[in-house]
């Protein structure tokens, strides 16, 4: 092992051998990248290496920090098990793009300054769309270019804070900061697009539904974590968060409730999610971020299992909707079992780890006294119970039999499946192991009767009122339908003049918001109108006008001039 | 690969899925025990750290009025919301 | 100091210069191209020599003639002018080791040993602008390379005929932009009584209140802002740099309109001094717009081009409006940046060019639609193309990294709204790059070829340059010590002129 | 009287400007234009600047006139009628026009004592010291030459450059069929072979005329050439005028007999002898110790170094001169014949 090589930088050069091999060399290549880059992470220990100067900029390409190295874990662990998952695959591009994504999301996690950590974020962006692009299809191939477009942003705005931050303090330095300056608003709003800030969320329910089965698995694991982790890393108790993580908690679980496709489903839960780690971010302190770094880990678990299992039903059965599966359970027990397990995980069930985790968001914010927020938690942990701890495996695998039959998924993906729902399982049966590698050593008292009856308590009531609601006919119809969301704005309101809204809410949206969205198509129209091919802006222009304009320039100049 | 399995599942048998209501029910019911006994101070301590979680049932309570709620939001805006699937193409 | 040293700065030009009329005879299709490559070699050599006494001694005068200055024409390498040199002498032998058989396949033979005269005419016009200390003399070499430059221009007729057009619209356009700064000479002479450089910025405060002198002022800029291409003065350009043969557009690429950044930064510095351009005639007020339009309006009309040679023409004008940003600011940061871009875009957009060209050597179009699926016929090509539009963008490790990061400290460094709006500006420009490149890149790999494509990897002669270009800008965007420290050599020096 | 004859000269310019741009027919455009060349030459000449006037009537009104015409001979002397005209470009040129007017008035009063150019140390040394140093009475000379003899050696390449130019451009073809670029690469021009209409040999008084002039005219330009550092003249009015009496030479006789005479490739061999001649006084005085063109060195005693030298940068420029007015020549009337017409 190099002595203080950033992990993340042996899987992207792993990734350039990757054309060079196939077949079994491949496989085992494949799968012994994330190892190697673990073992390489291990035997570094804590600390700081590969520092040089660039431009009188101090550069620092490794560091390892507690916080830096539970995300840096289980980024590496979610890589080996997407990779096992993925084995099957033919296609080197994905695999090549998944090794680059992979590591250049570790290599953010250890990246010690902004300007490394600027690099591995755009690697994370141009590396990652290919797996959106992989589907080959004319869906994937747009929103992949929607995906790539706010990426791309997210690393310009994170390029512009950069400078700024530079230009004020002198450092760059990637450690927590002040907010409040204009650079930090820049980083904010770089972080909150990857992070899924409401507003900036879009992408996330646009993209991973349209990436390959194997794609979305990959992809839920890493952006929208880095992130967590660049927030956690620079912004622990800035109140901000606080409400932002509120609103990220309980506006994506309407849409998760209504939506009829299992993968859409998933990226809004995963939404929600979210929100508790940047609530965790906003409260600080040491409980908070060991909440923050452990719920993301446990996070990463669950997610990634919940794609692995709707993935599957992908695979096997060519849909994820819900309204055209039907009784996967009896063709796919192995799969269906661990779509429970997955369930149980994601909805803190005593026994797993979630049910570890999440209470240390919980606790934190009672500890800060701020009941109104742990009420919203709480709501969020109920409507996740709803849209994925039932929903998913009920009316994904143990719907109404619609007759159809199809092979259980095959033996590599049930192992990516095992080594997630195991380790998903095995933090929840010993907490105390995994809170040991968290940033601030803490005690904890996981398994209290009262923590565990109320939240059984909270699971069993929710379940009769889902239970009751399914009998009752009150449940939403699932129907071969899209959910309008935010990006609507984005994507339809420019095109529809003066919709017929039902509500004045809505009519407020689409005045206000419509215009913003006009003013944007417009320009983009103009653009073309005036710049576009032989437009005015690039006409070849015939020598007497261009004569004129240097005429009417050199008037203009001559007068400033003389004044 | 659609084939011809005919074997019978237990969720297929009529009754079964009312059976399994009726355990939902029933766990509700076991679980809510505890706290009537946190109201006479017996068996069971709460250790609440805020005051609401002193209401009697509170998290089975919270937990059915936030599912209320959160259906009864996305049934109300679920006509609203919904469009075919092929709307932004 | 040896013969040969003693006289770098006039060996410089002449070399070349005299080389031109003895390539004119020759005939056939190596010896013309040989013999220039040699010549080029040789004041490239020259110009390194000069920059490094320049740095290590300070500036060097040379005398011609032996008339002392301000009799005789003085020939002056100081820390701007011998980096500038640098850069053109650089280019131009990078572009000719790549030139035998990309201009053999676009002009005829009997032809080359003329195409190489002008060729080196060109090289010689514009080392001579620039080491030129004398300000008649300028238009003089101002001379050789305009007409030259219409020339070399008009030999892509035979590909297309559009050519002729371009040429002699760069022709017309060209010529105003040569007598305004003829004029604006003229105008210097009749109020100073002297043509030379430093003695006219000697005599300049005393009398630049006076309306002739203002009207120099404006003669000057506007004829320089028309040869630099500065928005909206760039008309010329977009169809000269699409039809000119492939070697012709990637030297000019690099190196024409450079020239015209370096005179424009000599007049602002150093004849009519920093305090006079910006302080008493506001040359920010009536640069820096022209400079954000062209940054953000030509990347937007380079989303949209068919022909790629044309994108990368306007991606120039929009990479001329940083440095137009840049020298606007008047500080020393701006300077430094400006001359910085200089470098790093000429490096990588002569890369650039040259991939282009192979190509068109490859496959006879340039169109981008027509380009479909090269990537995966030409992947070496292709992969440079990528990583020199990477180059443009501005990703780290490249050197447009490195001059956008000046670009961007010194536009913040104004600590206004000004400020922040040009950096936004900047970054939004960015942006469209990244959308124009990108565009090209999808083309050029994900979409299929067309029915009967032709065109397999260009040979080694031409990909051998073109790498060399892509790797050097990567070499310049990490080992940074040369480019930035010369450019900030310059700009100390040019600052602490006056 | 002096002001009378420049307010009418200027006048007669101002009208013949504005007559250029009004005629529509390009054949009188172009006669026009000479005669506002000689217009402009004699303007010079009131402003004492006769060398200046001495170029100005070779070049301006002599032989960019035939050039014009040889032009014409290809394109047809009529315009095409302009869509529409334009009165915004005219406003356009009218405020700016005024704007520099309104610059002049600070300008120096021509001819008066105290300008800044009177003032200036340079006037001061060419006008008081060039006589000894360089050992010359014309002054203009001594500045063109020596003092910055850079600049014209510039110049010269400029004549050289733009010589070549027209060469490259007007023997170019478009790809179209191989069999063009066969000919084209075998060195023969399709012109050359064609010797259809040539000349005019029936014409008998131009003839006679001809034979008699062009000796002088000859001469004359040698005249012009060797008494430049006496008078006014030098290498670049020499050059056209040899250049005329050639050109002359082979409107009235033929191209083909003037190509035997000195073919293309003997002109380009001038064309680049004379740049070099001038660039080898510059490396000898090198060699010999001195910076570049400094002619002190290349004889013992300065003031002959210097005679010598501007001696044979002049015969340079005026090699080039003739050489490049001929190719430019040669260029537009080969392109005539190419098409079945001649010149005249």
């Amino acid at each position: 092992m190099i002595e203080g090589l950033n992990p993340g930088i042996i899987l992207i050069l792993g990734a350039l051998i990757v054309p060079l091999t196939s077949g079994f060399i491949r496989g085992i290549l494949l799968l012994a990248l994330p190892v190697l880059g673990l073992a390489q992470l291990i035997m570094l220990g804590l600390g700081s290496w590969g520092q040089f100067e660039i431009m009188g900029m101090q550069l620092t390409v490794t560091h390892i920090d507690p916080l830096s190295r539970v995300f840096g874990l289980i980024f590496h662990v979610a890589a080996f098990a997407g990779i096992l998952y993925s084995l099957h695959v033919k296609d080197t591009m994905q695999h090549v793009a998944t090794l680059i994504y992979a590591g250049s999301a570790i290599g953010a996690v250890f990246a010690g300054d902004l300007i490394t950590l600027f690099t591995f974020w755009e690697i994370t962006a141009v590396s990652s769309v290919f797996l959106i692009w992989a589907s080959r299809t004319e869906r994937s191939f747009k929103s992949g270019i929607r995906y790539l477009i706010i990426q791309v942003t997210s690393g310009v705005v994170l390029l512009g804070g950069i400078a700024l931050y530079a230009a004020d303090t002198g450092s760059i330095k990637f450690e927590t900061m002040e907010f409040g300056s204009l650079a930090t608003w820049f980083f904010l709003i770089a972080f909150g697009i990857k992070a899924a800030f409401p507003l900036l969320h879009n992408w996330v329910q646009d993209s991973y539904p349209e990436a390959t089965v194997t794609g979305s698995v990959i992809l839920s694991a890493f952006t929208t974590k880095l992130a967590i982790y660049a927030l956690a890393r620079s912004f622990p108790g800035t109140d901000l968060l606080i409400w932002i993580g509120v609103v990220m908690v309980i506006f994506p679980v309407v849409h998760a409730t209504l939506e009829n496709d299992l993968r859409r489903t998933m990226a809004y839960s995963l939404n929600s999610q979210q929100g508790f780690m940047i609530i965790a971010i906003g409260i600080g302190g040491d409980l908070a971020i060991n909440g923050v770094a452990a719920h993301a880990t446990i996070s990463i678990l669950y997610t990634c299992l919940m794609f692995m299992v709707t993935g599957a039903a992908l695979y096997r059965t060519g849909t994820a909707k819900i309204t055209e599966l039907g009784g996967l359970y009896k063709s796919m027990p192995v799969t269906s079992t661990f779509a429970i397990l997955g369930a149980l995980i994601i909805i803190a069930a005593p026994l797993t780890g979630a049910f570890a985790t999440k209470a240390l968001i919980m606790s934190a914010a009672l500890d800060a006294k701020m009941v109104i927020l742990w009420l919203a938690m709480l709501f969020g942990a109920v409507a996740v119970i709803d849209n994925v701890g039932l929903k998913i495996p009920l009316f994904g695998f143990f719907s109404k039999d619609n007759g159809k039959r199809f092979q259980e998924a095959p033996l590599h993906m049930l192992l990516a499946m095992a080594v997630m729902a195991g380790f998903g399982i095995f933090i929840g049966l010993s907490p105390a192991t995994f809170f040991a590698l968290l940033p601030t050593p803490m005690e904890s008292h996981t398994y209290t009767a009262s923590h565990v009856v109320t939240q059984l308590q909270l699971i069993a009531f929710a379940v009769l009122i889902f239970a009751l609601a399914l009998r009752t006919g009150y449940y939403p119809k699932m129907r071969d339908s899209i959910t309008l969301d935010f990006d609507w704005i984005y994507r339809k309101a420019g095109k529809m003049a003066l919709t017929k809204t039902s509500s004045i809410v809505a009519n407020f949206w689409d005045q206000t918001k419509g215009f913003g969205l006009m003013l944007v198509g417009w320009a983009i129209d103009k653009a073309e109108k005036s710049h576009g091919e032989g437009q005015a802006m690039s006409r070849t222009v015939s020598s007497g006008y261009a004569v004129s304009v240097i005429l009417i320039l050199f008037g203009i100049a001559l007068v400033v001039i003389y004044a | 690969m659609p084939n011809s399995d005919n074997r019978t599942y237990w969720l297929d048998r009529p009754g079964n899925v009312n059976k399994l209501f009726y355990g939902v029910v029933a766990l509700t019911v076991v679980l809510a025990i505890p706290d009537i006994f946190a109201l006479f101070n017996i068996f069971y301590d709460k250790h609440p750290k805020t005051e609401i979680e002193e209401i009697p049932f509170f998290y089975g309570l919270y937990a059915m009025i936030s599912m209320l709620v959160l259906l009864g939001v996305s049934n109300s805006v679920s006509n609203f919301l919904k469009r075919d699937e092929d709307y932004y193409d | 100091m040896t013969f040969f040293m003693s006289h770098a700065p006039v060996l410089a030009i002449i070399i070349p210069l005299m080389g031109a009329p003895i390539c004119a005879l020759f005939r056939g299709k190596t010896a013309p191209w040989l013999f220039t490559l040699i010549l080029s070699g040789i004041a490239f050599a020259y110009s390194i020599d000069l920059l490094i006494a320049v740095s290590a001694n300070g500036p060097i005068s040379y005398e011609i003639g032996g008339w002392a200055p301000p009799y005789g024409i003085e020939y002056v390498a100081d820390p701007l002018s011998a980096f500038v040199m640098v850069i053109i002498s650089g280019i131009s032998t990078g572009v000719l080791l790549y030139a035998k058989d990309s201009i053999a396949n676009e002009v005829p033979t009997s032809r080359l040993g003329f195409f190489f005269a002008a060729y080196l005419l060109a090289l010689t016009g514009m080392m001579g602008i620039t080491v030129t200390g004398d300000a008649f003399n300028i238009f003089v070499f101002l001379e050789i390379t305009s007409l030259s430059s219409y020339v070399l221009i008009a030999m892509g007729a035979r590909q297309d005929r559009r050519a002729l057009t371009a040429a002699f619209q760069y022709l017309i356009i060209g010529t105003i932009g040569a007598t305004f700064i003829l004029i604006g000479v003229g105008l210097l002479y009749v109020m100073t009584g002297t043509l030379n450089i430093a003695d006219i910025a000697d005599k300049f405060d005393s009398i630049s209140d006076t309306r002739p002198i203002r009207a120099a002022v404006g003669f000057l800029i506007v004829g320089i802002a028309i040869k630099l291409a500065m928005f909206p003065f760039h008309v010329w350009l977009p169809n000269a740099y699409s039809y000119a043969p492939n070697i012709v557009t990637a030297f000019f690429a690099g190196t024409a309109t450079k020239v015209s950044v370096y005179l424009l930064i000599r007049f602002i510095y150093t004849v009519f001094g920093a305090d006079f351009s910006f302080g008493t005639v506001y040359l920010t007020e009536l640069l820096l717009p022209l400079g954000v339009i062209a940054a953000l309006s030509m990347s937007v009309v380079a989303i949209f081009q068919d022909n790629l040679k044309r994108l990368l023409a306007f991606s120039s004008v929009a990479q001329l409006g940083y440095i137009t940003i840049a020298i606007a600011l008047a500080t020393e940061a701006g300077l430094t940046a400006g001359i910085l871009h200089i470098f790093n875009h000429a490096i990588v957009k002569t890369g650039l060019f040259l991939t282009v060209g192979a190509m068109f050597f490859a496959t006879g179009t340039t169109s981008i639609k027509a380009l479909a699926g090269v990537g995966q016929r030409m992947p070496m090509t292709s992969f440079g193309f990528v990583l020199g539009g990477l180059g443009l963008i501005g990703i780290p490790l490249t050197p447009g990294f490195i001059s956008k990061w000046y670009l961007i400290q010194a536009v913040l460094e104004r600590g206004d709204y000004i400020g922040y709006g040009l950096a936004i500006a900047i970054l939004l420009s960015s942006i469209f790059a990244v959308i124009y490149i990108w565009r090209v890149v999808e083309i050029l790999y994900f979409h299929p070829s067309p029915e009967g494509a032709k065109g397999s990897e260009a040979p080694l002669s031409l990909l051998i340059p073109c790498w060399i270009f892509i790797l050097g800008s990567f070499y310049f965007g990490i080992e940074t010590s040369f480019n930035v420290g010369f450019a900030e050599q310059a700009a100390q020096f040019l600052m602490g002129a006056r | 009287m002096e002001e009378f004859t420049d307010i009418f000269l200027m006048l007669l310019l101002v009208a013949g400007s504005l007559a250029v741009l009004y005629v529509r027919n390009l054949f009188v455009a172009t006669m026009l234009l000479s005669a506002v060349s000689f217009l402009m030459a004699l303007l010079f000449v009131t402003l004492d600047a006769v060398d200046v006037a001495f170029t100005e009537a070779a070049v301006g009104a002599g032989i960019s006139t035939v050039l014009y015409l040889g032009t014409l001979a290809l394109v047809g002397s009529s315009e095409r009628p302009a869509a529409k005209l334009s009165v915004i470009p005219l406003l356009l040129a009218l405020s700016v026009g005024g704007a520099l007017i309104y610059a002049t008035f600070d300008m120096p009063v021509i001819g008066a004592a105290d300008t800044p150019v009177q003032l200036s140390n340079l006037t001061k040394r060419f006008v008081e010291i060039s006589p000894i140093e360089i050992g010359i009475p014309n002054m203009v000379t001594s500045v063109l030459a020596s003092y910055r003899g850079f600049d014209t050696f510039g110049e010269t390449t400029v004549v050289f450059t733009a010589a070549i130019g027209v060469l490259l451009i007007l023997s170019q073809k478009h790809v179209r069929r191989p069999e063009e670029d066969e000919v084209e690469q075998s060195g023969l021009k399709p012109a050359a072979k064609d010797h259809g209409q040539v000349g005019s040999p029936h014409d008998l008084i131009p003839h006679v005329v001809s034979k008699v002039l062009i000796p002088f005219i000859l001469l004359f330009a040698f005249y012009v050439q060797f008494h430049g550092d006496f008078g006014p003249g030098g290498g670049f009015q020499a050059g056209v005028i040899m250049a005329a009496g050639f050109i002359l030479y082979s409107l009235i006789f033929g191209l083909h007999i003037t190509k035997k005479l000195l073919p293309l490739r003997v002109v380009e061999l001038f064309l680049a002898f004379g740049v070099l001649l001038y660039g080898g006084v510059g490396v000898a005085s090198m060699i010999k110790g001195g910076n570049f063109l400094d002619y002190n060195v290349l004889s013992a005693d300065p003031v002959a170094g210097q005679h010598l030298g501007i001696l044979l940068v002049e015969l340079g420029v005026g090699i080039t001169v003739t050489a490049a007015m001929l190719a430019i020549f040669y260029g537009f009337a080969g392109r005539a014949q190419g098409r079945g017409k001649d010149v005249n």
